[in-house]
């Protein structure tokens, strides 16, 4: 059991006033989605869409079973299928889309409001609306293209793992609802080790390159992934293959932040130290003054 | 006091309005873009009303800015083209600094510390106004990239920065240099503060009365 | 190296630390998050199966209304029903979905009647559409009933109605259907099985 | 089904043909990926299209719709050829070793007894031949030439892999594939589950489809046993409730006829002739037990009226003149002999084959009863909606009523899923504002029309009013009182062999075995019997222990019969009482009788027995050979769909199609042929979609917004659309505009030496709902139908596309 969490870790705060340290000892969790054997039946959007009391539109037939087309404010998963035919073998990958809860969240390194993105002692990663300001920088933080902004409240959302259900003990919505028990939810050990045993039993059918996505770029996620080809997650309709935080996103919130007040620091102190030490420019030349 | 006959105008009305309309916009866009870009100075987003608010008119006051910058760059660009003493007044800039800036060069206009400025901070804005529109939620954000969009929030919060700190080299400027400000409150500056600082500006400046006369 | 979470925030807040005016003590937001309150708290729980496939998954209905007298009970939550032995607590999209089916725009609420050649519905009350349909029925039965055929067998039969009966009734409403239709003289009977 | 869906888990192999159960039936899947995962299983698809069942198959295999009989006997051919047979089961359980007649004969398409103008056959010489005591001659070594196992070794002979790839253009190499997955279950100790669908049933030829199928699962011996059987998955939720009520036009609650007007004159003609003698000595022909079942059935209608001397009210009875099935009463109801219909809950427009007609049938009605939840396009067939519905409201005189009903939330009552499981559920709200419940609905009629007849009289009321209807509120009979009604009760003592009283006068009876022919016992549908007994509502238990690790969970609701699980159990076991795999027993011999997980399909019969375990069987055994009782043939035989893309049949060019198929005048004359309609259509279910009610609810409606069509990139470059164009697709019957999806699941395929395309069209919308209004797929199919159930051709008929 890791207990080295914070309840709420605040993004927007700083190491002098951390955020508080309640509820830490809390059990890390996970999402396993097994795509192995997801039949993209979307019960877990229409669960979560249920459960979470939203709507997206009705949309339009593109040609493609993926509807919603893409993840939204009103659409915090969807599926993705993508056709690959190789050495004349069909396979429908299909993969449930939607936020992968990094321990390293990229949106919550990016969001400049204190509390707006939460991250649970329990790994889960949550955006609050109430505070959120529709910024939207948590979008460029995110390396999976995750979180949506709603144009009518500007508030930006996604999947909170149903945050709700999980500190009243229910598995999240998605989760309970899945037909084939391709989402599982529990400790992120046990997940681990069911991912294991998955991983073993598709080598054993021919998958060799099987195997778990928990990518380490974004030091692991709360959601993870069974694929058949954990060698070229980009089948996945675009899963990327070693997401990290962009460095553009890690600098301007990182390194940037301090240079920045360092900067201001010393611009003060030194116009401060250069009017003490100068003193003020007159008005008038003082020497042409004497001439006169 | 110094009467009427002692004074020359340095920056006619439409210049000040102009001014003080940029000095608006960024008063508001710097308050509420240091909000957004230091977390720990979120509060200083309620200055703009909520966040969510400070949210929506951080970018109406960066237009509001631009607008006053386009006025300025119009009237000032003239006065601001770089002029071939310019460079021996970057030589002596220990001893401009010093306060001696009258005793090495004899400035124009505009001394080309300010020229400089003038220019980087229309480019800056024209990058932050590019970069800004690029961010701009929820209208634009969503039709770029999101790589697109993680370099225009980088450029734009670093060219903020760096605008931050010539405006706050520009006030300080007019700060210690006494007699300035009043060229951008009342439009005038006494005709012995233009002789010592821009003697070349109020010489021209004669030239041109002389002829009008 | 492994990094964790704690000290990942130091390290990306750390410069933060320097800030100037954080150091003047502009405190960050209060702890105002807080997971959505669970909304099953109070609400009234019921079984029932699932209307659509022959699955016959268990649901768990959640109404609002605690089943005091002046609560009117409306359902406003369906999740599958853990103990069942074939779902064990799954719903494919179309059960997780039940709850629109519910309150579908399209819910008939009263009895109408479409008069022939018209381009409307008018709304009537039960005893009008019942005493209608019931003329309708008693008209056509006792003009066409067949109570003898030609070789004189007593065939008891109405060859000008038919009944169509869905599948997705419960086996109650079923049998109620099989004695109406077969009191009635029914022979054009039949359910939606093959379809 | 024969078993039950979490008994998939047990499977070694689950063939998917016929079905689509990641789609259709998403959660049942969930024990086919169980089987996977813990059982080691291999799960195979064989369907036209690449189906989300197929993307999780190990074997994917396709064929062209419309020709699973060729490979399913293909499949036979490999197990004889190659002997993956299970011949202890096989030789005792099957009908293998009985002698057929003489006169039975196959040439040319057709079997012996064929009346050409009939359209069907004299089914008198498919038969076996009796020794003088009307007991079956059998041949125990199979050598006689006429034994079943030498017909069919003769009838599949010329099913060969080369045939099986000219025909269903499946490859022979895939098709080895198939056959060799499918024989390792051959062996006693491996089961093959079949799970099937609408996509078996809806053709022609659909119920040798699953007659075929049944051969091979005798042959492998896998019925009776856990992990094996015939699956029907299904469709709507309580199709089998509905079934086994009989709420079809020649069918009585329980699988009893409803008296003809031709054969059953009177109760004794009809009982001699409905009721299935013994054919082999010893055995058990349970079916013998019509008369008590039929009695009780009839006491259960008309009560106190129904008497000895009245013949329990027989005659009150409707008597059938013809099959009435919906398809006839269509095309009756378009020919203007019908005035009335009420449509309870049926969607006609959506869901019955060419819309078209049933709009000019619906119009030709004097009045239209609509009993429904929900605003739908059968209430509305008058509405004009543009392209989706472009009639004329002023020219159509039906008068239209339409009367809200309850939805499942709204009631309580009992359904019964594919497993045959009786399961309650309860009512969670009021039906919204002024509509009823179904029970209300159904008695609001039976009551006004009784108030009729008492007020004015008119012609035969006693049918009518005899009719029990002993309810505490006849205008709202609550569920309880009709179920009770169901399971049956004791009109006087009833005493047991010995003299001694086991059911009290008005009890409850606790099963089928108690029921009498001599009027003392009553029940409403006598499979049900047991599902409400003086303990109470046996279908409300929720008990869901597994105590055989099986997945047999008998506590949980009541499945009928008797609560049995797996149907055929006794031959999970050999003749002395072993199970054929020591991993799946279920049942056991205690000295005294069978006991075990499961309630025995047996008798007392110990071990050894000359008795055999298909006890509803004349003759006691698994029918290889289906004596008479199929309408096209004893063996099943490939027809081609009655729109076929080929037009001709390779294995017998003179008898392309089914000729006992269900052909009526309307039809036929709405028949397309490969030149002007050169595609295969299969229309079909989507896992977001249940039929047409789901596009009333927004959340389904969200993910599937849209008509859409399915076609290879071969056929979208030939007719020159890409993903997400509109397409026109037409039939001989109408047309539709849909978005194109094109895919790479689709293939085209060789067959006969031509290149045949499929087209897909999911069936979902409509006129109404929350869905981007649409074209009724239906517009296209065809109401031509299975000769035995009369089941449309969806899923395969003929179409053109091009772009719109």
């Amino acid at each position: 059991m890791q207990v080295d969490k914070h309840h709420y870790v605040s993004s927007a705060t700083n190491a002098l006033t951390p955020a508080p340290q309640k509820y830490v000892y809390q059990q890390e969790v996970a999402k396993l989605i097994d795509t192995t054997i997801c039949i993209g039946c979307k019960a877990c959007q229409v669960a979560c869409s249920e459960w979470n009391d939203y709507r997206p539109d009705v949309g339009h037939n593109v040609g493609v079973y993926d509807n919603p087309a893409d993840l939204g404010p009103n659409a915090w998963t969807v599926m993705r299928y993508n056709e690959v035919e190789e050495n004349g073998k069909l396979q429908w990958l299909i993969r449930k889309d939607g936020c992968m809860h990094c321990e390293k969240p990229g949106c919550q390194i990016a969001c400049p409001v204190p509390g707006a993105i939460v991250q649970h002692a329990n790994g889960i990663v949550d955006i609050v609306q109430d505070l959120c300001t529709g910024c939207g920088y948590c979008i460029a933080g995110c390396p999976f293209d995750v979180p949506k902004q709603n144009p009518i409240d500007k508030r930006v959302y996604k999947c909170n793992l149903c945050v709700d259900r999980v500190f009243a003990g229910q598995a999240p919505s998605c989760a309970k609802t899945c037909p084939t028990s391709a989402i599982m939810f529990g400790s992120k050990a046990d997940m681990i080790t069911r991912a294991e045993k998955r991983i073993a039993e598709l080598k054993s059918r021919g998958f060799a390159n099987a195997g778990l996505y928990d990518p380490e770029g974004v030091g692991g996620t709360h959601v993870m992934y069974v694929l058949h080809h954990a060698d070229r997650p980009e089948l996945y309709s675009d899963l990327p293959k070693n997401p990290t935080i962009s460095p553009m996103v890690r600098f301007w919130k990182g390194a940037f932040k301090p240079l920045a007040a360092v900067g201001f620091i010393a611009m003060f102190a030194a116009a401060a130290l250069h009017y003490i030490g100068v003193g003020p420019v007159a008005e008038d030349d003082e020497e042409e003054k004497k001439h006169d | 006091m110094t009467n009427q006959k002692d004074v020359v105008v340095r920056h006619p009305y439409p210049v000040r309005v102009a001014h003080w309309v940029t000095v608006l916009g960024f008063f508001f866009v710097t308050v509420s873009g240091l909000g957004f870009f230091f977390p720990s100075l979120h509060g200083l987003l309620g200055f703009l009303g909520t966040p969510q608010l400070a949210q929506f008119l951080h970018p109406v006051f960066g237009l509001v800015m631009v607008a006053g910058l386009i006025v300025l760059l119009f009237r000032n660009a003239p006065h601001c083209l770089p002029e071939k003493d310019d460079s021996k007044w970057f030589k002596h800039i220990p001893d401009i600094l010093k306060g001696n800036e009258h005793h090495v060069v004899e400035v124009g206009h505009y001394n080309p510390g300010q020229k400089m400025l003038f220019w980087k901070i229309m480019g800056l804005t024209a990058i932050m106004l590019v970069s800004g529109l690029i961010a701009w939620r929820p209208y634009f954000a969503h039709l770029f990239p999101v790589p697109l969009l993680r370099l225009a929030l980088l450029v734009h919060s670093m060219c903020g920065i760096l605008m931050m700190f010539m405006i706050f080299v520009h006030i300080y400027m007019g700060f210690w240099y006494k007699g300035t400000l009043r060229g951008m409150t009342q439009g005038t500056v006494s005709r012995s503060w233009a002789k010592k600082h821009h003697p070349r500006w109020l010489r021209a400046l004669a030239t041109k009365g002389n002829k009008n006369t | 190296m492994q990094i964790n979470r704690r000290q990942f925030f130091k390290v990306c807040s750390g410069g933060m630390a320097g800030t100037t005016l954080a150091a003047l003590g502009f405190a960050p937001g209060t702890a105002l998050a807080q997971a959505r309150q669970y909304k099953l708290l109070r609400a009234r729980e019921i079984r029932n199966t699932c209307p659509y496939c022959s699955v016959g998954c268990g649901l768990l209905m959640y109404s609002l209304g605690d089943g005091a007298a002046n609560a009117k009970n409306t359902i406003f939550h369906i999740e599958g029903d853990p103990d069942h032995p074939v779902s064990r607590g799954a719903l494919c999209p179309k059960g997780a979905g039940l709850v629109d089916f519910i309150h579908s725009k399209d819910r008939l609420q009263y009895p109408e009647v479409r008069e022939p050649g018209t381009n409307k519905w008018k709304r009537i009350s039960w005893n009008e559409a019942l005493s209608r349909i019931a003329r309708h029925i008693k008209d056509d039965r006792d003009a066409n009933f067949v109570e003898q055929n030609a070789e004189g067998v007593t065939v008891n039969r109405l060859p000008t109605l038919s009944l169509m009966a869905c599948t997705s009734i419960t086996n109650e409403v079923g049998f109620l259907t099989q004695k109406l239709t077969r009191a009635l003289g029914l022979v054009h009977v039949d359910c939606i099985a093959r379809v | 089904m024969t078993n039950h869906w979490v008994d998939i888990k047990n499977a070694n192999l689950v063939v998917v043909m016929g079905g689509n159960p990641a789609e259709a039936h998403p959660v049942g899947f969930r024990w086919a990926i169980d089987a996977k995962i813990n059982n080691g299983a291999k799960l195979m698809v064989i369907d036209p299209r690449f189906t989300r069942s197929a993307a999780q198959a190990d074997e994917y295999v396709q064929l062209r719709a419309g020709t699973d009989i060729t490979f399913l006997l293909g499949v036979i051919h490999y197990l004889i050829t190659n002997d993956k047979i299970q011949h202890e089961y096989v030789r005792n359980y099957t009908n293998a070793s009985f002698l057929v007649r003489d006169d039975f004969a196959f040439n040319d398409g057709l079997f012996s007894g064929y009346n050409a103008d009939r359209r069907a056959y004299d089914r008198t010489s498919w038969a076996y031949q009796f020794d003088e005591q009307g007991f079956a001659k059998r041949d125990p070594s199979l050598t006689h030439p006429r034994c079943v196992w030498n017909l069919l070794r003769e009838h599949v002979s010329r099913y060969t892999p080369d045939v099986v790839e000219n025909i269903c253009g499946t490859s022979q190499e895939r098709f080895k594939v198939a056959c060799e997955l499918i024989a390792e279950t051959s062996a006693p100790d491996k089961t093959m589950t079949s799970l099937y669908a609408l996509g078996w049933t809806e053709h022609t030829v659909g119920a040798q489809n699953i007659r075929a199928m049944a051969i091979i699962q005798l042959l492998l011996g896998n019925m009776g046993m856990p992990g094996g059987g015939i699956n029907a998955l299904r469709g709507h939720t309580n199709v089998q409730g509905i079934t086994d009520l009989g709420i079809m036009a020649t069918a009585l609650p329980g699988y009893l006829a409803l008296p003809s007007e031709r054969a059953h004159p009177d109760l004794r003609t009809f009982l001699s002739v409905v009721t299935p003698k013994l054919q082999v000595q010893g055995q058990v022909n349970y079916w013998g037990n019509y008369p008590k079942f039929f009695t009780s059935l009839l006491k259960s209608f008309y009560g106190d009226k129904a008497t000895p001397e009245n013949d329990f009210g027989f005659n009150w009875l409707p008597k059938w003149d013809r099959l009435n099935d919906f398809m006839y009463t269509m095309s009756a109801m378009e020919d203007g002999k019908l005035n009335g219909c009420i449509c309870q809950g049926v969607n006609v427009l959506a869901m019955f084959p060419d819309s078209n007609k049933s709009i000019r049938a619906l119009s030709k009605l004097k009045y239209l009863v609509v009993i429904d939840p929900l605003d739908n396009e059968t209430s509305a067939f008058w509405e004009n909606h543009g392209e989706f519905n472009d009639v004329n409201p002023a020219s159509i005189q039906t008068e239209v009523f339409r009367l809200p009903s309850s939805c499942f939330a709204e009631e309580e009552g009992s359904r019964v899923n594919s497993g045959r499981w009786l399961q309650w559920h309860w009512k969670g709200a009021d039906v919204p504002g002024d509509g009823r419940n179904d029970t209300q609905n159904i008695a609001g009629i039976m009551m006004a029309v009784r108030r009729l007849y008492e007020q004015e009289g008119g012609k035969a009321v006693e049918p009518l009013l005899n009719m029990s209807w002993n309810y505490a509120n006849p205008e709202q009979p609550s569920p309880v009182e009709v179920t009770r009604e169901m399971n049956g009760r004791a009109l006087a003592d009833l005493a047991d062999a010995n003299g001694n009283i086991v059911v009290r006068k008005g009890q409850q009876l606790s099963g089928f075995g108690q029921l009498r022919d001599d009027g003392t016992t009553a029940c409403g549908c006598w499979i049900y019997s047991g599902s409400w007994t003086e303990a109470g509502n046996q279908m409300a238990r929720r008990d869901n222990a597994d105590p055989s690790g099986l997945g047999n969970t008998p506590g949980w609701a009541w499945a009928w019969p008797l609560n049995r699980r797996v149907l055929y159990n006794r031959a999970s076991m050999d003749p002395q009482g072993n199970p054929w795999d020591p991993k799946r027993k279920l049942l056991w011999w205690n000295g005294a009788v069978w006991t075990g997980y499961d309630v025995p399909d047996f008798t007392a019969a110990p071990p050894g027995s000359a008795v055999t375990p298909f006890i509803m069987q004349q003759d006691g055994v698994g029918g290889l050979f289906a004596q008479g009782k199929m309408a096209e043939g004893p063996f099943p035989e490939h027809y081609e769909p009655v729109e076929s893309p080929i037009g001709t049949n390779p294995l017998h060019p003179n008898v392309v199609v089914n000729p006992a198929a269900r052909l009526m005048e309307n039809d036929t004359k709405n028949l397309g042929t490969p030149d002007e309609f050169p595609y295969v259509a299969t229309t079909y279910r989507l896992t977001e979609h249940f039929h047409a009610l789901t596009k009333a609810s927004k959340l389904n409606a969200i993910t599937q917004p849209e008509a859409f069509a399915e076609i290879s990139e071969t056929l979208a470059k030939k007719v020159g659309v890409k993903s997400g164009d509109t397409i026109q697709i037409s039939s001989k019957r109408g047309v539709i505009k849909v978005k194109a999806a094109v895919t790479k699941r689709i293939k085209k395929l060789r067959v006969n030496g031509q290149d045949v395309e499929t087209v897909g069209i999911p069936i979902h919308w409509g006129f109404k709902g929350e869905t981007v209004k649409g074209h009724m797929a239906n517009r296209l199919t065809t109401a031509i139908g299975d000769a035995n159930t009369q089941t449309p051709e969806f899923k395969a008929f003929l179409v053109n596309v091009k772009k719109a």
